[in-house]
């Protein structure tokens, strides 16, 4: 179908397409998968699955969508808006509250086998919880850990970082070394302000209070603020960092030029390929007051207004079995989320992965909230401000705190 | 007084060299970008050269992405709804330029008005209305809207060309005997060939082009358009392959400017007679 | 080959009365010339009979077949065009041969008639080449070519030779008298310029805002104009024009001007005494006088053509000119005296303007 | 045979009319009504809310921010489009050697869709690999690279420039049509009435290439301030907002933060806008033109005159 669909499409006439009369006979029942695209090996390992699949289970068809992340919930959204929802997607899982408390997500725990609940690890499955009531299947997950030039160390003569002040002084060393920076720090697109929550949670703030208005306005939050801009002011990070998305930032590390970074694990590949004499270390955050990490995970969701849910959670439960989780998390790169994969030998004693893995114990979620997309927009340019100088931060701080909690109170 | 010829050309030369610099700036980036060795892409400090061709960069790239399909959408989306522009703009543009008749004015005023809508401002309803006809991802929902954005340029262009066809030709048709449809198909629309050729290309180049719609209608990856195939490898991802984004660029923008600038001096000609008047 | 009859023809646009009943019956075989000035309506009536413009009242006839719903395809005319409107991107074979290609004629026919064509009006060498490639009086010939391949029943002309040169435009003229006497063809002529409508017509309509001044030969129209439009209209240069009383006097009936000069007139006449009158005298009708004779007038331009001098002088306060075949030296300033001879006098109400 | 000629033009306008309602018509109204209604984060319409979303919308001072940025982006690039672009067409438009290949490298972005314009300037200005600051390096204008997206009045800067000039084409293409079309004794006449090339600028030129003018203000009036791509792709309205115009904010809203009543409530502020402007534009050009089709139609004696 997929090679000669646009041929189809010129075939049919103009009239007949106003008709929408293009609509292929099947017996089949129809599932429509939508999947965000993680790297360029996404969409062919999906296919890979759902080929497996449709040979065991020759009445149904799954039709796989990719869609590119930055333009994934755009889609979604005009979906919704126009009711023409895929069967099951990949969401992210920050996302997945506005969802539920629309009634677009369909409740997981009918379908749900214990067995099946079981094989998932404990800290992924929380955030997919919404109001008792589980949402979604935690289909990608990772960790966050700060990721070190060694040789770059090495010839600054600094120590690996273990606390901020060690961190600080480290970054004044590599700084020193000719056409290199200390820290790289990330100031534009997505996830600049998980960025900055690496530096509240370790430092003991939170993105929200136990009482649910914004942890901006903490005296933790200023102090990780004013961190990274004292950094930024002695040049111990790259120059302008609002002109640096995470990508960009991770070319400098990949070049070289920077010695800490805060990244993920799907960077590792990509080092390997590009900068395969670069020699690195994956440590944990410097710690605060507290240690912490940024677990992300991403859900698979299932639409209320599916008509397949039966078949479409056939699909689910064959996608989630040891060979294709394994294939799934070593092809991306990411923390297994399932308890058999997690077993592995591979997650214990891989220096790399290990050393991300070691941080899920202790990490922090961003919170299922609504509006959370508005709120981390507003977290965003807060600390744009206070990286361009364009505020201070503790003014910015309590602005963006107050901000936060009218969205809240909405 | 009067300056030698190659002493102006000289001149004028110099005085567009500036703009001209600027403007084949994006296509020096883009050859070499789409041309080196990957390790090559983030060095410091940057620099224009690099050590070797890389042409299987291309090869890669369209490998990789579903370049060849985007492709052949593209030029699908954009022949069709320049067809159907036309085809509904030549008889409107020929009503407004030979016959007079009650609510032309509004007509034309009308037109003026979908002209100032941009795509994006009515996005969402659009997308609603192509999901009660069940258009969504389907290429023909764009090809339907691209038209219907266009016609109202096309039909200005058209009504003002057909206003310079001596309405005298018609007539003498009319008195040899022919009637209004063969007088319209034997004499008034050969003539009117370089004007549907001229407004055909502005719509052709505004299809090939447009980003939003695209990017909104389409839902999968073997329907996406080339703008929006291009985003796509540079929107949100882990990483950015520069050197196949540049080689997409390239393979997309060369064959249309080859195109282009072999007829732009037809745009210019139908500009003179259209547009304005 | 018809006539064409025209009927109480009216023609609006919106608000806007172009035509006011206009009738006019053109025998078979006739040359009529419809002349006027710039918006009398002539081209309107013109693309009435053709076809072009709807008729807003009346009815027009050919061939005493009312044709007011006829589409023009089927009304049997062939009409010239002022642009010439031939089709640019055909032959000039292809452009003469249209119509009967329309009208589904074999190769070999459509190709001897439109040889034939070709060879009265001398375009054999061209018939491969495009309009463009043509000089106007070239085109010109193709558009007639065009219009008398077909034998058609009528020939409309509108005003087929203003685009052409002076010299061109006299001789296509004759060409086109000569090709009338040749095909006999019914034809209507539309022209502002008043010498092709005296040389080539066979009868004259004068129009004027919409309606006729007055139908007549060429001679007619010349010697016996109907009223002041017709008389200032035809002939060139034009009739002179004084303003003066009808008055008796010593030596007959004269007409006073302002000024108390007094100037000859015909003895009998339709006025009154007192009456108020326009006095027109042709050009050539001025004669030198001597001693008491005619009036005095003051030499102001003399112009000589070559055959005649044109002489501008203030007669009772007026300019008028005058043409003598003698090459008098006259120079400006000198006094002369000017009479005319009241048989060639005309004589109109100043207020209607209507012949006396 | 009347009746049927004044039923032609309006079977001939019918099918365009009707595909231009279906597309755009029908959109409007459905904006409309949206814009009148709370919205759900997905689209679905919950209670009619009169113009609360109008009264949000008012409320927000990115919106201001927005509105006033949209105001600069659209003086400048399509004020400094047409101060490029006529001098460039005068120079195209008349004879030297090279001028079609002149012509050929002017013409080029057009070529090229704008998001792929945007997204290699993006990569050209990039501080560290960007090929600019490589040229600038190399020319010793710079010592340090430039960060040309970190700080919102260089990045809004570089944007300007940049929508500058993809709109050159359109517009010098308008201009030289323009130019080609005006009469060559006018000029000839003012060069024996002892005319400059300034002189003649001014009082033939300029006058005569008004219509020309017009258009080219109104038509790239209506593209920059709908354009979308080179923000969106170039800083997606950051850092810190700082690029922000109306299209890019509400498409943020829209599309990011699930806000559609208050997006379609913006959309038709737009809309507004717009309307207004090309009201003036229709008043000015109704003005200035008398409707051309006029003596087609009106077509009397007087053409021999």
């Amino acid at each position: 179908m997929k090679p000669i669909s646009w041929k189809t499409i010129a075939a049919s006439t103009l009239a007949i397409g106003v008709l929408g009369a293009i609509v292929p006979a099947q017996s089949q029942t129809r599932v429509d998968f939508t999947v965000a695209e993680y790297s360029s090996n996404t969409g062919p390992y999906f296919e890979q699955v759902a080929a497996a699949f449709e040979k065991e289970n020759p009445d149904i068809d799954i039709k796989i969508q990719v869609v590119p992340w930055d333009t994934l919930l755009q889609r979604l959204t005009s979906d919704i808006a126009g009711g023409t929802t895929p069967d099951i997607s990949i969401i992210g899982t920050r996302w997945l509250l506005d969802f539920a408390s629309q009634g677009v997500a369909e409740s997981l725990d009918a379908h749900l086998t214990p067995e099946f609940k079981s094989t998932f690890i404990d800290t992924f499955m929380a955030p997919s919880v919404v109001d008792g009531k589980i949402m979604g299947l935690p289909v990608a997950a990772s960790a966050r850990a700060m990721m070190i030039n060694t040789d770059l160390f090495e010839k600054a003569g600094a120590t690996p970082p273990t606390n901020w002040d060690e961190f600080y002084d480290a970054a004044k060393k590599l700084s020193a070394l000719p056409d290199t920076f200390g820290f790289g720090l990330q100031g534009k697109e997505i996830e600049t302000d998980a960025y900055y929550y690496y530096s509240l949670w370790t430092h003991g703030g939170d993105i929200l209070k136990a009482d649910g208005t914004s942890g901006l306005d903490s005296p933790e939050a200023l102090k990780a603020a004013v961190l990274y801009k004292t950094m930024i002011d002695e040049r111990l990070t790259q120059p302008s960092p609002t002109n640096y998305n995470r990508e960009e930032v991770f070319n400098l590390f990949k070049q070289g030029k920077v010695g800490m970074v805060f990244t993920f694990p799907m960077l590792i590949p990509q080092i390997k390929a590009e900068a395969p004499n670069l020699h690195y270390k994956i440590m944990p955050f410097p710690e605060g007051k507290a240690k912490a990490t940024y677990g992300v995970t991403d859900t698979l969701m299932m639409f209320a207004n599916s008509d397949v849910k039966d078949a479409a959670w056939k699909f689910i439960e064959f996608a989630y079995k040891d060979e294709w989780r394994t294939k799934f998390d070593h092809g991306e790169g990411f923390l297994p989320v399932t308890k058999n994969v997690a077993a592995e030998e591979f997650y214990k004693t891989d220096p790399d992965i290990s050393g991300f893995a070691a941080g899920l114990p202790y990490a922090k979620f961003a919170p299922t909230i609504a509006n959370w997309e508005e709120i981390a927009d507003i977290t965003v340019r807060t600390m744009q401000q206070i990286y361009l100088g364009q505020q201070a931060p503790e003014a910015a701080l309590q602005a963006a705190a107050a901000q936060i909690n009218t969205i809240r109170s909405k | 007084m009067m300056m030698s010829r190659l002493k102006k050309s000289i001149l004028y030369w110099v005085l567009l060299s500036p703009l001209m610099i600027v403007i084949l700036f994006p296509f020096g980036l883009m050859f070499v970008t789409a041309v080196r060795p990957r390790d090559e892409l983030f060095v410091y400090p940057p620099r224009w050269t690099f050590s070797e061709f890389h042409w299987g960069n291309f090869v890669d790239m369209w490998g990789k992405t579903n370049f060849g399909g985007a492709l052949l959408n593209s030029l699908y989306v954009s022949v069709s709804s320049t067809a159907l522009a036309l085809v509904l703009s030549i008889p409107a543009a020929y009503a407004l330029s030979r016959h007079r008749f009650r609510g032309k004015g509004s007509y034309r005023n009308f037109l003026l008005m979908t002209q100032m809508m941009s795509p994006i401002v009515l996005v969402l309803g659009l997308f609603r209305l192509m999901v009660q006809f069940g258009l969504v991802n389907n290429l023909n929902s764009l090809v339907l809207t691209y038209a219907a954005f266009n016609m109202a340029f096309t039909i200005w262009m058209l009504q003002s060309y057909f206003n310079t066809i001596p309405r005298e030709l018609e007539e003498a048709s009319w008195m040899d005997g022919a009637n209004h449809f063969v007088s319209l198909t034997k004499i008034f629309l050969p003539l009117a060939v370089p004007a549907m050729v001229v407004t055909g290309i502005f719509s052709f180049i505004n299809s090939w082009n447009e980003f939003v719609l695209a990017l909104t209608m389409i839902r999968s990856t073997e329907n996406y358009t080339l703008p929006v195939q291009i985003f796509a490898q540079v929107a949100g991802r882990y990483q950015i392959e520069w050197h196949h984004v540049m080689a997409g660029t390239v393979l997309a923008t060369v064959p249309v400017a080859i195109v282009f600038s072999w007829l732009q001096r037809y745009l210019i000609r139908g500009m003179a007679l259209g547009a304005v008047k | 080959m018809a006539s064409v009859e025209i009927r109480g023809v009216e023609k609006a646009f919106g608000a806007a009365k172009i035509l006011h009943g206009v009738s006019i019956d053109i025998k078979d075989q006739e040359f009529v010339v419809l002349v006027g000035p710039s918006g009398c309506g002539k081209s309107t009536l013109l693309r009435m009979i053709a076809g072009l413009e709807s008729i807003s009242k009346g009815e027009i006839a050919i061939g005493s077949k009312v044709i007011n719903k006829v589409p023009p395809k089927d009304r049997d005319i062939a009409m010239v065009f002022q642009n010439y409107a031939l089709y640019p991107h055909m032959s000039v074979f292809d452009n003469i041969g249209f119509s009967l290609k329309l009208r589904k004629r074999t190769k070999g026919e459509i190709a001897s008639r439109v040889q034939e064509a070709a060879e009265i009006l001398n375009l054999q060498k061209y018939l491969q080449r495009s309009p463009r490639q043509l000089s106007g009086g070239q085109r010109q010939r193709v558009a007639m070519g065009r219009a008398l391949v077909r034998d058609a029943q009528v020939f409309l002309y509108d005003e087929p030779l203003s685009n052409l040169d002076a010299k061109l435009r006299v001789t296509m003229r004759t060409e086109i008298k000569a090709l009338h006497q040749r095909l006999k063809t019914t034809s209507v002529y539309v022209t502002h310029d008043q010498i092709e409508a005296l040389t080539m017509a066979d009868r004259i309509v004068v129009m004027n805002a919409g309606r006729v001044e007055q139908v007549g030969t060429p001679l007619q129209l010349y010697d016996t104009p109907a009223n002041l439009f017709v008389a200032d209209f035809i002939g060139s240069p034009s009739m002179n024009f004084i303003e003066g009383t009808l008055a008796r006097s010593d030596i007959g009936v004269v007409v006073e001007a302002v000024d108390g000069t007094r100037l000859a007139a015909p003895q009998e006449f339709g006025g009154r005494e007192g009456q108020k009158v326009v006095y027109g005298v042709r050009p050539e009708h001025f004669s030198l006088a001597t001693g008491d004779a005619g009036s005095e007038a003051v030499v102001e331009v003399v112009e000589p053509t070559g055959a005649n001098i044109e002489v501008f002088a203030t007669l009772a306060a007026e300019r008028v000119c005058a043409i003598f075949n003698q090459r008098h030296p006259f120079k400006p300033g000198d006094k002369i005296r000017l009479a005319t001879d009241p048989d060639h006098v005309h004589l109109f109400d100043a207020a209607t303007g209507v012949r006396l | 045979m009347k009746s049927a000629l004044r039923s032609t033009p309006l079977l001939m306008i019918l099918p365009s009319l009707g595909l231009a309602m279906f597309v755009i018509g029908y959109p409007i109204v459905d904006l409309a009504w949206t814009s009148l209604h709370e919205v759900s984060r997905f689209g679905q319409l919950r209670d009619f809310a009169g113009l609360y979303n109008f009264t949000d919308v008012f409320g927000e001072p990115l919106f201001y921010e927005s509105l006033w940025r949209t105001i600069i982006w659209t003086v400048a690039v399509v004020g400094g489009t047409l101060l490029i672009s006529l001098p460039v067409a005068l120079v195209l438009n008349d004879d030297f050697i090279g001028r079609s290949l002149a012509r050929v490298i002017i013409m080029l972005p057009w070529a090229i869709s704008l998001t792929m314009t945007a997204v290699v300037w993006r990569w050209g200005l990039n501080g560290r690999a960007g090929l600019l600051n490589a040229t600038l390096m190399d020319l010793h204008v710079i010592a340090e690279p430039i960060e040309w997206l970190a700080t919102a009045p260089l990045a809004f800067t570089a944007e300007i420039l940049i929508g500058i000039l993809v709109s050159i084409p359109f517009t010098t293409t308008i201009f030289l049509g323009g130019l080609s079309s005006l009469p060559q004794d006018s000029y000839e006449a003012s060069v024996v009435d002892g005319a400059t090339g300034w002189d003649q600028f001014r009082y033939i030129t300029l006058p005569l290439m008004k219509p020309f003018i017009n258009i080219a203000i109104v038509l790239n009036v209506i593209y920059v301030f709908n354009s979308l791509p080179i923000i969106w792709v170039m800083t997606e309205g950051g850092p810190a907002n700082g690029t922000d115009i109306l299209v890019t904010y509400l498409y943020k809203l829209a599309f990011r933060f699930g806000q559609l009543g208050k997006a379609s409530a913006i959309s038709l502020i737009m809309f507004g806008v717009l309307l207004i402007f090309t009201a003036l534009y229709v008043v000015m050009v109704m003005r200035a033109e008398t409707d051309s089709t006029v003596d087609g139609e009106h077509k009397d004696d007087d053409v021999a005159a």
